[in-house]
Parts: C-alpha cells; sequence; structure tokens
C-alpha cells in the first residue's frame, strides 16, 4: 500500500497536539478555519480543516464556545429550578429537555403522573418535535444555497410555538413540566387551534417536497453524501434520525417502555438504507409528518382527569440512581440523575445530549470530502450548538 | 445643446463630438445604476419577500420604494476599511474593474433605432467581450484580500465565469446566424422582418431560437453568478467569497457592479431573442410616426429585461446550488454539446430555408 | 396513460421536478405576506404568556419564598415589622411585615415563572406585557413601584379545555 | 447510600442474560451488580474495564455506545453556594477530604471517582450501565496528586473519544491509551477539574444569598418571623 503526500499531511498535521494553538504545517493544501462565527454553523461551532485544493484532508470540530457547564450548575438547583435551566440545553425543542428529566426524578421519587398530564405531555413533546425539526427542513435549504425554504419554516413554525405558547406561557422556554404533572391544562379552545397550524404544517412538508427533495440539483447535492455505515453510526453513538437514516430501526418513543402517551397512538418508524445527507432529510421530514398524526390521535384520546399527582409540597428526592432517555426532536437525550437524598437538587446529573454523540462523528465523516460537501453534511447531521455545549 | 465642453475642438477633435460624447457617457453612467437599484427594490427586496411569504421593506418610502437608496446612502458612509495584508491597490482596483466592464456592455444595447450609445457593427461582440473582463476583476478581489474564504471564491468565480462564457457565446452564434449580423440593431431589425413558416410579425428570435435562449438564460444565470450557480459567493460556505473583506463604498461598488451586469444581460437577451426595442405592429418603415418608437422603444425594452429578470430571479429565489464540479460538468457535458447541436441545426435549416 | 419506459420517465422527473418548485414560490409570491407590521399592528398574546412579572404590594408578607426559589438569585427583598390597629375591636395590635424593597433584575431574570408558582399569598402575577426593554441594562432592574404598576395589565386565567378539572380558584 | 437492593429483580430477563453473561466473561473483574425497575448496574474492576466493553460490544450485541462520563462522589466539601447560606438546610458535617468523605451510588464503589458508561444494544432494546473505580485523586493518601487514570474505550468505540477527552477535562480522569486527552469544551490554559465536588462554582460565591430573611424588627421586640401575620 503506497501512502499519498495527502494522507502523509494528514498524519503530521493529526500529530500537532492542540487544536486551538495547532501549528499551521506548510505543507500542500491549506488550513482553513470554519467558524466560531460562520455562517454555516448555526452557532459557535468551530471546525479546523485542512484542505487540499477543495478537498479536505482532516477537519478537527471544536466545541465549547458555548459550554455554560450545565452539569455543575444542575447541582446547585434544586429539581424545579433545574427544569428551567435544561430547557435551554436544545433551545429549539425545549419542552422535549424537561421531559426525561422529570420522568427521571419522578422514577426516582416513585411517582407516575395521571394520565391526562401524560398526554399532554406527549402532545406539547411531539409539537416541540415539530417545531424544531420544521427549522431543520427549512435550513438545510439555506445550507445549500436555497434561500426561500427556510423562510416558510420560520413562518409555519411559529404558529406551533404559538401553541406552545398559549398553552405554557413559554415560547422557547415552557418550562411546564413538573414531578407529578404539568403546571397548567390546556387553555379552551387549544385543540381546534392546534388542528389549524398542524395543517399548516402538513402543507410546509408537502412544499418541502416540492421544492427540495424532487429538485435535483438538491438530490445531487445531498445523494451519495456523508454516508455514515450502520456500524460506525454505533460505534459513535449516533442517535436520532440520524440512525434511522442509516438503516438503525431503533426509535425510543417506541422501543422504550415509557410512561409517555406514545403507545396510545398509530404512527409509524420510518428508515432509511442509505445512511446518505438525501436520507437523513427524508426521514426527518417524514418523521414531521408522523409527529402531527401523533399529536392529533392524542388529542383525539385526551383523556379527562386531574393533571397533578399527589406530590409532598416540598419535594424530597431519596437516595438513587435513575437514567430516563426520550427520543428528542435531535436523537436519543438522556439524564442520569444521581441523588444523595438530601433536600437540594441531583448530587450529580450526567446529560446525555444528541448532538453530542452526532458531532463527534464528523472528523470521520469529512475525510475526503468537498468545502460545500463540509456545509451539506453538517446541516444534514443536524445539531444545536448548545445540545453540544451544554 | 450646449454643454460646458462645447469649445471648437479639443484634442483636435470638434466639440460637437464632445457633447454627444459626454451625453452618451453620462446616460449610461445613469442607465446603469439606475437599472440596479430597479432591480434591487423590483426582485431582490419585493418579489423575494412575497415569495417567502414576508413583506420586504415597507418604511422608506410608499412601500419601501426608497429603501434602495437608503441602504446606498448607508453604505457611502461606512469606514472604507482594508485588511491589514492586503495589497492595497489592486484591492482598491477591483471593483472598479468590474464596474467598468459593466459599464461597457451598455454602450452597445440600443433602446430604439437611434437611442444607443455606439452602433457598432460588431456590437455582440463587444458586448460578450467586454463583459468578460470582470473576471478579472474578482480575480483581483479575491486575490488581493489576504483572506482564504475570498481567495476560494474567486478561483471558484474565475473557474465558472470562463466556463459558462463558452455556451454564452455559442448560445448567441445561433441568433447571429439567423439574422445574419452582429450589429445588435440589425439583428432587432432582422426579428421585425423574421417570419416563421409564413407567419411574422411577433418580432421575436425567441421561437426558432428557443434552446438558444434556454442556453443564454442558463448562461446568464452563471455569470450573474445567480443561485443555483452562486458558489463563489456562496454565503453558508465563504462567506460572501471574493467580496468577504469589502466594505462601504467598495462593497457598494460591487453590488452595483452585480446587479447592473443582471440588467445589461437581460438586455442583450431581450435584444437578441425578444426583439429588443421592437414592438410587434411596428413595421420598420414607420413614415412620420417614426418618433414615437423613440419615445416607447426604450419602455418596452424595459418591459421584456423586467420579463427576462423575473425569470431568472424567480430561479435564484427557489432552487439551491451545485457543487462547483457538478456547475462544470453541467456547462461541458450539457450546455457546450446542446449549443454545438443547436448551431448545428441553425445553420441546416438556415441553409435549407434560404435555398 | 401508456407506461413510459423508465429512462424516460427519469428524465422527465428532473424539469418536472424545476417546475414543481417554481410553482410553490409562484403560489407564495400571490398569497398574501404573512408579516405583521409590529409597531402598528400587534398580535394577539395569549393571556399566559409570561411577559412581566407584576406585585399586588398588599399581598406580600416578604416572606422570602419568591427569592429563595428564583434559581437566578435576581429577586431582592427587604422589609421591617410594624403594628397595625387590630382587626376586631378590643383585639390585640397586629404586626405585619412591610415591605421596604421588592426589585426584580429583569436582566438576569429566565422568565421561568418559579416565583409566581411559589407565591403563597398571591402576591406575584404574570402579565404578557413586554414592551419595558431599555437602552441600558440597568434600568431593567424594576422595583416595587414599577412591578406595581404593572398589576393592572394581568388578564383573568384563560377558561380551560373540556376534561380539565375545575381550576382550584387561585390565580386573581 | 444504597437505592436498589441486590435482591431486585432485574427489569427483562434479558438484562439478567447480559449480567450473567458478562460475569461469566470477566469472572472476578465483575465486583457487583444492580438492578432497578428499569436499568441495570455492573461493576467491574479496573483491570477489567477494557475487556468488559469489548466482551459486551462484541458477545452480547451492546454495541450502541450511548455515553462515557465520570463521578465525583465527595460529599459535603464545605464550599459555598445556596446551600450553605440557606439555614433551613441542616447543618452539614465540617468540610474535609479522605477516606470516608464519599459515599458511593448505585453497585457501590470504592474510590472517590467512578467513570461510569452506558451501553445499549438497539436491535433487542435493552442497555446496560457499566462502572468502574478509578481512583481517589488527590483525596489519595499514598499517592497524592496522582490522578485518577482507567484504560481507554476509544479502541473499542470510536465515538468514546469525545466523552472521554470530556471526563478528563471536567474531572482529571486519566484514560490510558486515549490518543490525544485536550481540552474539549474548555480552553485550552484552564486550570482546575470544573465537575470536581471541590471546585467552586465562582456565580454562587461571589454575590451573597438574597434569600435571606430581612426584615427589620420593631425596636424593643425580639418577635421570630412566625409571629407575623399574613
Amino acid at each position: 500500500m503506497t501512502v499519498t503526500e495527502s494522507q502523509k499531511a494528514a498524519y503530521i498535521a493529526g500529530q500537532a497536539a492542540d487544536a486551538r494553538v495547532r501549528v499551521e504545517i506548510e505543507a500542500e493544501g491549506m488550513t482553513l478555519n470554519l467558524g466560531p462565527q460562520h455562517p454555516a454553523t448555526h452557532g459557535t461551532l468551530r471546525i479546523i480543516v485542512r484542505l487540499d485544493g477543495e478537498q479536505v484532508v482532516w477537519a478537527d470540530p471544536v466545541p465549547g464556545y458555548m459550554h455554560r457547564g450545565y452539569e455543575k450548575l444542575c447541582e446547585v438547583r434544586d429539581y424545579a429550578q433545574v427544569t428551567t435551566l435544561i430547557n435551554r440545553i436544545d433551545w429549539l425543542g425545549s419542552f422535549a429537555n424537561e421531559v426525561p428529566f422529570i420522568l427521571a426524578a419522578e422514577e426516582l421519587m416513585g411517582i407516575e403522573a395521571p394520565p391526562r398530564a401524560q398526554y399532554i405531555r406527549t402532545i406539547l413533546f411531539e409539537l416541540a418535535r415539530i417545531a424544531n425539526v420544521c427549522l431543520f427542513l427549512g435550513d438545510m435549504g439555506v445550507q445549500l444555497g436555497a434561500i426561500t425554504p427556510v423562510f416558510y419554516a420560520f413562518r409555519d413554525r411559529e404558529f406551533v410555538l404559538n401553541l406552545i405558547e398559549s398553552a405554557t406561557g413559554g415560547r422557547f422556554h415552557p418550562n411546564f413540566d413538573r414531578i407529578g404533572g404539568i403546571k397548567d391544562d390546556l387553555p379552551k379552545g387549544w385543540i381546534d387551534e392546534c388542528r389549524v397550524a398542524l395543517g399548516r404544517v402538513r402543507g410546509f412538508c408537502d412544499q418541502m417536497e416540492d421544492l427540495l427533495v424532487g429538485n435535483v440539483i438538491f438530490q445531487q447535492r445531498t445523494r451519495g453524501i456523508g454516508v455514515i455505515p450502520r456500524d460506525i453510526a454505533l460505534e459513535y453513538g449516533v442517535s436520532g434520525a440520524n440512525a434511522r437514516a442509516s438503516g438503525i430501526d431503533w426509535d425510543l418513543r417506541r422501543d422504550q417502555p415509557s410512561p409517555l402517551a406514545w403507545k396510545h397512538a398509530d404512527w409509524k418508524v420510518f428508515t432509511h438504507p442509505d445512511g446518505d445527507s438525501f436520507a437523513r432529510y427524508w426521514v426527518r421530514l417524514q418523521e414531521v409528518r408522523e409527529a402531527t398524526r401523533i399529536v392529533e390521535q392524542l388529542m383525539d384520546g385526551l383523556p379527562a382527569g386531574p393533571i397533578r399527582a399527589k406530590v409532598p409540597a416540598r419535594i424530597r428526592v431519596p437516595a438513587g440512581e435513575a437514567w430516563v432517555h426520550t427520543e428528542n426532536p435531535l436523537g436519543e437525550m438522556g439524564y442520569y440523575v444521581v441523588s444523595d437524598g438530601s433536600p437540594g437538587g441531583p448530587f450529580r446529573c450526567k446529560i446525555r445530549t444528541p448532538s453530542f454523540s452526532n458531532i463527534s462523528i464528523v472528523p470521520w465523516l469529512l475525510r475526503g470530502v468537498f468545502v460545500p460537501d463540509v456545509i451539506t453534511i453538517l446541516a444534514s447531521l443536524y445539531f444545536i450548538l448548545g445540545d453540544i455545549d451544554r | 445643446m450646449s454643454l460646458p465642453v462645447a469649445a471648437h475642438t479639443i484634442l483636435g477633435i470638434r466639440g460637437a463630438y464632445w457633447n454627444t460624447a459626454l451625453l452618451k457617457a453620462v446616460a449610461v453612467l445613469l442607465v446603469a445604476p439606475t437599472g440596479a437599484l430597479l432591480i434591487v427594490y423590483l426582485f431582490m427586496f419585493k418579489m423575494m419577500a412575497h415569495m417567502q411569504s414576508r413583506l420586504g421593506p415597507m418604511e422608506v418610502g410608499p412601500h419601501g420604494t426608497l429603501q434602495a437608496i437608503a441602504e446606498a446612502v448607508k453604505w457611502l458612509q461606512k469606514e472604507d476599511v482594508f485588511p491589514e495584508r492586503a495589497d492595497r491597490f489592486v484591492f482598491a482596483m477591483a471593483p472598479v474593474v468590474v464596474l467598468v466592464s459593466t459599464f461597457l456592455v451598455y454602450v452597445v444595447i440600443p433602446a430604439s433605432p437611434r437611442e444607443v450609445a455606439a452602433n457598432l457593427d460588431t456590437g455582440i461582440l463587444f458586448a460578450l467581450a467586454v463583459s468578460s473582463v470582470s473576471v478579472i476583476g474578482v480575480l483581483m478581489a479575491g486575490w488581493a484580500s489576504a483572506n482564504k474564504y475570498s481567495l476560494i471564491g474567486a478561483l471558484r468565480a474565475a473557474g465558472q465565469l470562463i466556463a459558462y462564457e463558452l455556451p454564452l457565446v455559442l448560445a448567441v452564434v445561433g441568433v447571429v446566424m439567423q439574422a445574419g449580423s452582429l450589429s445588435l440593431n440589425r439583428i432587432v431589425a432582422a426579428q421585425a422582418h423574421f417570419k416563421l413558416f409564413g407567419f411574422g410579425g411577433l418580432g421575436l428570435f425567441a421561437i426558432p431560437q428557443v434552446v438558444g435562449l434556454f442556453l443564454f438564460l442558463v448562461a446568464a444565470q452563471a455569470e450573474l453568478t445567480q443561485t443555483p450557480f452562486d458558489m463563489p459567493v456562496a454565503e453558508s460556505e465563504l462567506v460572501a467569497g471574493f467580496m468577504t473583506e469589502y466594505t462601504g463604498f467598495r462593497f457598494l461598488l460591487f453590488f452595483i457592479g452585480e446587479f447592473a451586469t443582471a440588467f445589461a444581460l437581460a438586455g442583450l437577451g431581450a435584444t437578441l431573442f425578444l426583439g429588443g426595442w421592437y414592438f410587434p405592429g411596428w413595421g420598420l418603415p414607420f413614415g412620420h410616426l417614426a418618433w414615437t418608437r423613440e419615445v416607447l422603444g426604450p419602455l418596452v425594452l424595459l418591459a421584456k429585461i423586467l420579463g427576462l429578470l423575473f425569470v431568472i430571479f424567480w430561479v435564484r429565489f427557489s432552487f439551491p446550488r451545485f457543487r462547483e464540479d457538478q456547475l462544470q460538468a453541467f456547462a461541458w457535458k450539457f450546455l457546450i454539446p446542446l449549443s454545438l447541436t443547436n448551431i448545428l441545426v441553425t445553420g441546416i435549416l438556415k441553409v435549407a430555408f434560404h435555398a | 396513460m401508456p407506461e413510459l419506459p423508465r429512462a424516460v420517465e427519469d428524465a422527465l422527473a428532473i424539469p418536472k421536478g424545476f417546475a414543481k418548485g417554481l410553482g410553490v414560490t409562484l403560489k407564495n409570491l400571490f398569497t398574501p405576506a404573512e408579516t405583521v407590521q409590529y409597531p402598528r399592528e400587534k398580535e394577539a398574546i395569549t393571556p399566559r404568556a409570561r411577559g412581566v412579572i407584576t406585585l399586588k404590594e398588599d399581598n406580600c408578607t416578604v416572606c422570602m419564598l419568591c427569592a429563595r426559589q428564583c434559581p437566578d438569585w435576581c429577586i431582592y427583598i427587604e422589609g421591617h415589622k410594624d403594628k397595625e390597629p387590630p382587626r376586631r375591636e378590643g383585639g390585640k395590635p397586629r404586626t405585619v411585615a412591610k415591605l421596604d424593597r421588592f426589585d426584580i433584575d429583569f436582566s438576569l431574570c429566565m422568565y421561568c415563572g418559579i416565583c409566581v408558582e411559589v407565591c403563597p399569598f398571591d402576591a406575584l402575577h404574570w402579565s404578557p406585557e413586554f414592551e419595558y426593554s431599555e437602552p441600558s441594562i440597568a434600568d431593567l432592574l424594576h422595583d416595587k413601584l414599577r412591578l406595581g404598576q404593572w398589576e393592572a395589565t394581568v388578564p383573568e386565567a384563560p377558561a380551560l379545555e373540556a376534561g380539565a378539572e375545575a381550576p382550584k380558584g387561585k390565580k386573581k | 447510600m444504597v437505592a436498589a437492593e441486590p435482591e431486585t429483580p432485574p427489569p427483562t430477563p434479558r438484562h439478567g442474560e447480559l449480567v450473567a453473561a458478562l460475569g461469566e466473561a470477566l469472572g472476578a473483574d465483575l465486583v457487583s451488580h444492580a438492578y432497578s425497575a428499569t436499568e441495570a448496574w455492573v461493576r467491574v474492576a479496573p483491570a477489567g474495564w477494557l475487556q468488559a466493553g469489548r466482551v459486551a460490544k462484541e458477545h452480547l450485541g451492546l454495541s450502541y455506545l450511548c455515553f462515557i462520563s465520570g463521578i465525583d462522589w465527595l460529599q459535603n466539601p464545605g464550599l459555598g453556594g445556596e446551600k450553605a447560606w440557606d439555614p433551613d438546610v441542616e447543618a452539614s458535617d465540617p468540610p474535609g477530604d479522605g477516606p470516608g468523605r464519599w459515599k458511593t451510588g448505585v453497585a457501590g464503589g470504592g474510590t472517590r471517582f467512578q467513570v461510569f458508561a452506558r451501553l445499549a444494544d438497539l436491535t433487542r432494546h435493552v442497555g446496560l450501565t457499566l462502572k468502574v473505580d478509578v481512583g481517589d485523586g488527590p483525596s489519595d493518601p499514598d499517592h497524592p496528586g496522582a490522578a485518577p487514570r482507567v484504560a481507554s474505550w476509544v479502541p473499542l468505540f470510536r465515538g468514546a473519544d469525545w466523552h472521554e477527552r470530556e471526563a478528563w477535562e471536567m474531572y482529571g480522569i486519566e484514560f490510558e491509551g486515549h490518543p490525544g486527552l485536550r481540552h474539549l469544551y474548555l480552553p485550552g490554559e484552564f486550570e482546575g477539574f470544573p465537575l470536581r465536588k471541590d471546585f467552586p462554582l465562582l456565580a454562587r460565591e461571589v454575590k451573597p444569598w438574597p434569600g435571606f430573611v430581612n426584615v427589620e424588627g420593631l425596636p424593643g421586640d425580639d418577635d421570630s418571623a412566625e409571629d407575623v401575620e399574613a
């Protein structure tokens, strides 16, 4: 086996110790610094790429520009205060962040919320997914140069955000989930409004199908670009739609016994065998459609009753450890909550965020692609900076 | 008309020449930025906004009509920043080169039988030649900026502009063959006289040269670096390509250059394929009403230009962009063979019909 | 429709895809925009919206619960004790806590609503008003007077969706 | 601190099978295990950490790496923060260090620092949390200043790279065999390990807690707060 010059350069550069003070080796090619302020990195992710012409020799993501130390902050807050914090992890689907944490606390306390609360939780969870993934569907267009889709995404997401706001009071950061239930019931007329908004979301999905998926330029830019094989996806812990696009038939909403109400709805998990950027886009598009179906069915079957279980006024979580994970808009999100039984907050709260693992595959995935494909791949992996950096 | 320079002779040339020359220069210098402003307002602001369920600018002037001017004024106020390691002279000259190449195209586009700055016999050749000069300006900008994004953008632009210059020229060849002239005014006249199977009077080459029109539009889209061919300025990859380091006045020059070129290329397209200033029914010997053509001609041309621009920008707002290699493959493997075929077919038909 | 060969169909799919995309944008060109011209037009804000925290000073007993539960430590309270005339004739004079200072620093506030929730005497409410931005960040510290002025904008709690348990009649 | 008694049955039979198979493969290196209603824990000896990962990945089908992280079991490091300010929180033990100052959680543990990781089988939908004792770090009286240390999983799971870099910079746990332990989140010149319990959280140190009952009494009045009427 012969070693090419660019492989040698990659090896030498790989040996240079710290990415932050990476010595620029004057071999052939050049080092291009994408970010932390760059239009393609939605947030402040920095990626250092070594180029040979327009081809990437190696890529090194440097996260941390938005690290807020949530795991430390959780340790000095009590359980009610933590929910308002973790809202801000994946800020586009923030209600979905609260749910697994509250479920973990409930599991430690041995409490289960009443069915109506579980239904409303699930409905809001799916609305958060719609709000989040809709933006991806539009943003992918922007990253590929089509400016129009993202405006449709913002337009139709607004209706979903309005719904979340009228139910929870918070557009982006609902802080609505409580141990033992939810804060409030739905206001009158909410369900009818929701049906209208879901119709708009479905219309948006059709528009995206026409504008992007059917466009041969879009297909050429995405098909076969950034292929993640199944076993590599597993090793890197890639989850969510990214894993399903690699043919991994795994969806925690279906595969995990959960008190939430997904089991009461009839829906489908979409997978795609290709594992490329197109597959990731397609899977997410179908997931938004499925999410609208789930919400509609759950609204039809919404049971009457209380929304809060009996919970002591001063919450004291018994000592123990719990791991609860859910299928969040970006992938598998889990909280490993360790309680020492003191009246304050968790002793340790490990937050497993999907984007962290989904982006850790980037150095592997970007090797040998072209600069425009770097953008395609990053866009199709779909990360939220707050979700990587926590 | 008496202009201040109307002295008897300057440099041994008669004053009347200087009068008309100055008038023509002023006209070109006015039309090009006006065309750019018109495009920015009509297409970039309003059409784009409405296609995206927005309203666009609404505050400056009724329905934001003066917004484009406000933007220009804003840019003029900004600091003129040179990057530390920039090649200052080249950096400063680059937008000028781009703008000059744009202005030169306007010189040969006829707005009516007489309203043309220079009625060159080789008008179309001249227009295509000077419009390619802008590549040099783009390369200068990319190189002088001392920025990696600029450099990549400029190299992409150079590759792209050269690749698409060819189909653009070849698309025009069909029209030239059919008209039998390189003069733009004579091409308009040929379209006015053109008859297809005995029917005529539509006054356009768009029907027999439909392939040529398609090729011209695609190539013009690429020349203008509009989506789906906007890799040189691909904002999600290269920030702003060769314009990354430019601010204020110099950025404004690039900006005017971009849209004035769009206006000029649409003007060429309208002249070549849609009959230019000619409106069906204006038979060429027009008798004592001939002066009306001088007034209405520019308006007809403007309408046709706007029609073509609508298509160009409609595509721009709807499509994602190609990748660099796909763009090259598209030009060399599809557009150029197609344009050569078009020339061949045109030639055969021309000989067949005129024999 | 006669079946077209696969290759022809594939070739036709390309212009068809382009045309569909162009159709979407063209259709949107002729549908009215969704934009709301903000300072002149305003959207109706839902009554639950968390815009600004209001203070009903009479209800506050300086119990400090809100300040302790605040995750950001952005509520500052001071008070003093005072004698009030007895409620009934001949009773003992009551000792009540009077509020001296109640500041919320909205530049730190995360709008989580925990203070409103934990208040046992219903002195804090949410109002959907949101137009109180300031050029200086220090001016975002609202004192009890300013917080009290917002009180007039607190809306009625909305009726609940069918199937909900009757509200316990807490909120204002 | 014991949450799940060893008698708790496995949540699913598959969890039981996995633990049994791991025990068979590791022998004495599997120190203990525990179950809760949804989850199974296995604690392995530091020497068996790499082997445990290999067996789980290659023989038990637990091929999906969910996360790797660390934990510091030091109790009451005596730093400030809300708990120190709040008079309602019962007076805690005085700050200190050394064995006995940490209590470990489910499946037990012998050292101040532990590394725990979760692996899952995506076709059978079971997962397993593995724990390993990695040492006492600065609290170790015998080797003061020695970093906690354990084998790296990067040879098994490429994705372990970032997780271990994070654990290293947050807890100072060294992963032997990791190709490049450099900072992931924090700037390169950052000193200290922020998630260790004895690392002060400055945001809570520099500002006094605003939750003191700050009610000035009447002159000559020694009423307690309870007497105040609503």
